[in-house]
């Protein structure tokens, strides 16, 4: 099975959360993350004192999905995330071995 | 001169003072965090500016001579105003300054009311343009005609004990006028935009409702029955309204809930307040009851008109002081001429002529205001400074600091 | 009629409202976050049942004249209330209206102290019928022994200067006595659950603080010596404790905590408001050195007898209220007849029926409408709704709202 | 004795005392999160501590006869001081006791204003045993020599209405001998260490504001002209010294903050103190206008100089003071004898005198008592203590508790 | 290696934590997450108007081991973790190619 | 291409950024995460009652890089992050299939 991970912008979270739930997707879990990259952070200023800050609040998106529908997912986050300006964010791949339903101790793609 | 009405005026003024810091957290707890010091910022900076335009020109524009339409600038920088006289008919039993700081914490938090409509979106330099200038084309000016003796409303005999058209009505409409200028948020209301943090609103309602006796039951001016009667009566309202509120909504939601108490106790304020010292606690109970229903009700309407009343200013100042204006031609004491104190309909006519008056007075002045400031300075941020929110784009400034590790470096 | 008088009654009329408020804080930064609103509004809901009910009957059944044991419905609706005669011996200096707002708000917050005991798990419909039953069964016949020239407590020369037994012995019975009948919270005391924010506690300490001169030495009904000296004995014994409560923390758990300090200065504010008016600031300094010791070591009894009282409201205001009712049979000025003023033990005496006729009427009462409630609407909400919090099972809302993330989406 | 007066002087009196939780969030909303609660703690225990040292010997020190440099015991304990003489040419108007407490609000708030210069760092044992010594040996001689009429002086005709000297010069020096002692915090200043969460600084700046009514217009003991015009010119004051600042800080660093906008107000109120009964609120116009530009330039100075000001109490309040003080001498009204009435540079000369004695007489022995604590109790913490916070290492707690999770057990 | 990662509801962390002390692992990472599911989220409602909330609280717990325990570890968490609620979560293992112990420079098993 | 995790102290982040700023990574996403390890918790106290808390506040630093780079980034994180303190935590690597960049739709290196 695969693990797809996506940082996109914290407003686009709900445009995510449909475009996967169009796909079928059953279950998704999300975080707050802070980001460093191109896109730049900002400045505060406190008593005439400037201050930058480098990181930029983000959204983590973590799918657990069978591996065919893997690359759908992938390509739905990435139409859904896109704003085309810098910080839109990545996603990636990586293999989970297996997964249990908790509640049921079901394994594998029954547990999604 | 009585050291009684003295104590009691100047305590009045301090907790009407009190009352903007307790409406700038008691919307600030309801935006998006991300623009919570944006929106105490308005609200403080309004005693700021506010105050001192009050010593200049504000105070003498309202209650200078002048004509019954606005005072003049006799009393303009507060010079040797000691003895000066206001035209009251029986002397003012306080020092003269002490008037003039009570009627500044009016003129103060009046402006600020309107910042609950335009939330999530004002653009600070629009709002210092905006705010002096209304403060003297259209708070001063109102308030001489009903607060002060020359004022052409007062002389009709039209009534208002703390300010009802003056204060909610005159900030209501100037709400409505704002938002129709400078349109919604981004994104409303398709997406929810749930208050951030309701622990400072509820804090601000504790301090409005501290304050509020100072607005009404310091209108008396002294420490006497009035006093004490506008001081029951203020807080009867509220009490009616948190439970009157709470009842509509816990039918039509489901839920009686935080907020609806916050917001019904503050609705029974309002209405109440043109009220206060001409009505009995039973009337009172009565105005609060229907003042809790009709804002309810109003803060639906936006909703259904498609008008971002971001904090329903309109729903709970404008109708809330027209409901308490109008009520009063019917529930004032037979000393004032109420309809059921048998004084028949005409004190209702000068209520409905002075909300009337007001509405139209301050809607146009404001629009007029408001296109101007628009045009030149600009009354709304940028789309992306609203994305990135008020606090960070106005004033470079974040409420609450990103986690604990240290994400910043000193540079100038 | 003194300005003077009326003025320093009506701004401690406003400053007693002003504590409801600082008490939910005070509490709400105890509880869990999810607890939060709950708690606000069990206290908030307070300020608008009680100040309903005592206009209409409230009031009348505390000081109309009726018998030793309950007034009667004469001042019901407080309708033509200007010159009526409550029986004091020295008429009042102060509107009728003024001295019904003060008592009014010794009404509202008498039950609100309740609310600490009970945290994280009432059932917001069962706290609304039982405060208001409460407030009518229980407080307005306490308040009338104890307040009213007419009440037998008060004929019979017991001492409470402005509350320990119709205020703090009062609510701390009661809720004792409620939580014997909802149980403890699910996973007390193996589960711990730390307050979830202290400064809200704290900001409420400086509001109870401040509010609580309006308190005592607001009950001196007048701005006079008896006045000054009820507001300098109330802060040196607000102090005291602070101080005696610390210290044995510290010696107890190697720590002097900033919640020790605050609960410290309250429950020094307790202990001294039966005394307030009566004692000089040493012997208030005593008072509140023996207060701080001896609520901060009650504080340990719940784990001893596993009742979970939340926030420690036997333990401030039930011993509290009963050390300084005691206590103020010994340190009582001559003129009183304090022990140590020389007057012997006869006051200690009152004071101890006073303090057992309290406990037992508010105790089989309080037992009796809880288990009504209980049986009927119910006082302790379900499992289900413990665990998600009071915010979201009673009032669909949440103190801090979810994540910066657009997680919500409007539906009616 | 006046019931007007009284009931000025004691509403006062609680407003000054709300104070210090006002000054204990203003102060914490600017700390880093882990050292909130010991900010509030700082603050509060002034409470504790010096309400109990003022009874004991605290206002004897400042308020008994004794020499001009001190006063004596006479007064100790508080003992029958209620026909006590303090020796001020026009009897006192209000109780005894009510004149003891008001001073005593002053007292407790002065030391804690120190505690903004240190924070982070300071160690709470430490603080315990300072701010003891240094109410006794420095508060109460320097409140003795401007307040008392025995005081030297006070004999000499300086002027300080409300404290200027007394409260924010004494404050500011020792401010500065104490960080210079302790030194800077660790990471300071190349780690940034922004407010963790601004909000407390608001609303502890709108307690400031409403308090400080009490703190300038109460200085004038009593319900009347000169209360009035404290009052205007108080609030003239922080509303220029407000829109100063904001518009130095724009031209400066491009955003006028809310930080800067509260904290420009705090720097108007504190120049103002000395003037307010003194002044007219045009005089008051210009000394808030120079005040804030003043100090928001002196914040700048501490990186320039590399002391680490945390929160900039010298910039404020000892640059504040000092400027009030001084321009006392030219903006006085003609019956006090400043420069513009005509009354020539007498009056600059004795409010340099003041300045100079204050500065060197606090400054020399907040030094000696710094070294001895520091050396023996120590006054600053560990560095582990600091890194981990000054909440978890000096008093256990946690002002924000850890995520909603159960991540606690409890043990003893 | 393994890294075992569980999604779990917020009140179990201490029993989760407890479990995995019992077999001896000595460590674990904690935080706080957004979970979407077949677990219902709720209503909130601000002055009559409604709102749902799609995401619930949860704790994601990561801990990472030798392979011979990965599947102790997954039984224990499920174990402990479970209400036979909608909403208990998952638990899935993914592969771990080395761990370092900063503290010392350790590898792999040495690093745990 | 790797994933490198690190679970480090809050004040180091700063020192761990530059480190890598300095390697030449042109991103990352940091979050704040709980602790439970060799490193105690802390004791916290409530009037009189104690209460221990396991949990040490730490931040989890995520690197996706190709991987030639991952063994460098391993060690610049392991020098910076090191107080040679109980609790400086751990870095471990794990394979990541491949990433997109949201923005471009760029894919591997490219992405990055
Ligand atoms: N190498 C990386 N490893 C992990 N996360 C990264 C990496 N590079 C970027 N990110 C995350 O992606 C976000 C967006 O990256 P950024 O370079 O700002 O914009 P873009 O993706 O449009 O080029 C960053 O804020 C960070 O959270
Ligand atoms: N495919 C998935 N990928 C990642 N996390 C998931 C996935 N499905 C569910 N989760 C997480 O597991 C939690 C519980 O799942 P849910 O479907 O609500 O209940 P259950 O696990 O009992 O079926 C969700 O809240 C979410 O955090
Ligand atoms: N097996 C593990 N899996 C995941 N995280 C771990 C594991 N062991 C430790 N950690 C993380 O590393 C942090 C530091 O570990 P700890 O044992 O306290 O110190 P050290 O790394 O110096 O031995 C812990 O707080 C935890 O966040």
């Amino acid at each position: 099975m695969k693990l797809v991970t996506a940082i996109i912008k914290p407003f686009k979270v709900d445009d995510v959360k449909e475009a996967l739930r169009a796909l079928g997707v059953q279950g998704m879990t999300v975080s707050e993350v802070q980001g460093f990259g191109r896109q730049r952070g900002h400045t505060e200023v406190y008593r005439g004192a400037e201050y930058t800050v480098d990181f930029v609040p983000k959204v983590k998106v973590e799918v657990v999905t069978d591996d065919a529908d893997a690359a759908g997912i992938v390509d739905a986050i990435v139409n859904a995330a896109r704003t085309d300006k810098i910080g839109d964010g990545k996603v990636w791949l990586t293999t989970v071995e297996n997964i249990v339903r908790i509640r049921t101790g079901e394994m594998g793609h029954d547990a999604l | 001169m009585d050291t009684g009405d003295t104590a009691w005026v100047l305590a009045s003024c301090a907790l009407v003072l009190f009352m903007t810091p307790g409406l700038a957290f008691f919307y600030g707890g309801m935006v998006r965090s991300k623009n919570l010091l944006a929106m105490l910022m308005q609200n403080f900076f309004a005693m700021g500016l506010i105050s001192v335009i009050w010593v200049l020109v504000g105070f003498s524009l309202a209650f200078g001579p002048g004509s019954g339409l606005v005072g003049d600038l006799s009393f303009g920088g507060l010079a040797d105003i000691a003895n000066a006289d206001f035209g009251f008919a029986s002397p003012l039993t306080i020092p003269a300054l002490a008037f003039v700081a009570f009627q500044m914490m009016f003129a103060i938090i009046t402006p600020a009311l309107i910042t609950g409509a335009t939330a999530d979106r004002l653009k600070f330099g629009g709002w210092v343009a905006f705010l002096g200038l209304w403060s003297v084309l259209v708070y001063s000016p109102v308030a001489h005609w009903v607060f002060s003796p020359h004022g052409w409303l007062f002389k009709r005999g039209a009534l208002d004990f703390a300010g009802g058209t003056v204060v909610h009505i005159n900030a209501g409409i100037a709400a409505l006028v704002l938002i129709l200028v400078i349109g919604k948020r981004k994104g409303w209301p398709k997406e929810a935009m749930p208050p951030h943090a309701l622990p400072w609103t509820l804090i601000g309602t504790g301090i409005l409702w501290f304050g509020w006796f100072g607005f009404n039951a310091g209108s008396a001016l002294g420490a006497n029955a009035t006093a004490a009667t506008a001081f029951m009566t203020t807080n009867t309202a509220a009490a009616a309204a948190m439970l009157s509120w709470l009842a509509v909504e816990k039918l039509k939601s489901g839920h009686a809930t935080t907020l609806g108490g916050a917001s019904g106790a503050v609705a029974g304020l309002v209405a109440i307040t043109p009220c206060a010292g001409f009505v009995n606690p039973m009337a009172a109970l009565a105005i609060g009851l229907i003042a809790g229903v009709l804002c309810f009700l109003a803060c639906q309407l936006k909703f259904k008109f498609g008008f971002d009343d971001s904090l329903d200013v309109i729903a709970v100042h404008l109708v809330g002081g027209i409901t308490g204006s109008i009520l009063l031609g019917v529930f004032a004491n037979e000393a004032f001429g109420g309809l059921i104190g048998g004084g028949g309909s005409s004190l209702l006519g000068k209520q409905a002529l002075a909300v009337g008056a007001t509405i139209v007075y301050s809607g146009v002045v404001s629009f007029i205001l408001a296109k101007i400031v628009d045009k030149t300075i600009g009354l709304r941020v940028a789309e992306d400074d609203e994305a990135s929110g008020l606090d960070l784009s106005q004033h470079a400034e974040s409420a609450y600091a990103a986690g604990e590790f240290g994400s910043m470096g000193r540079v100038g």
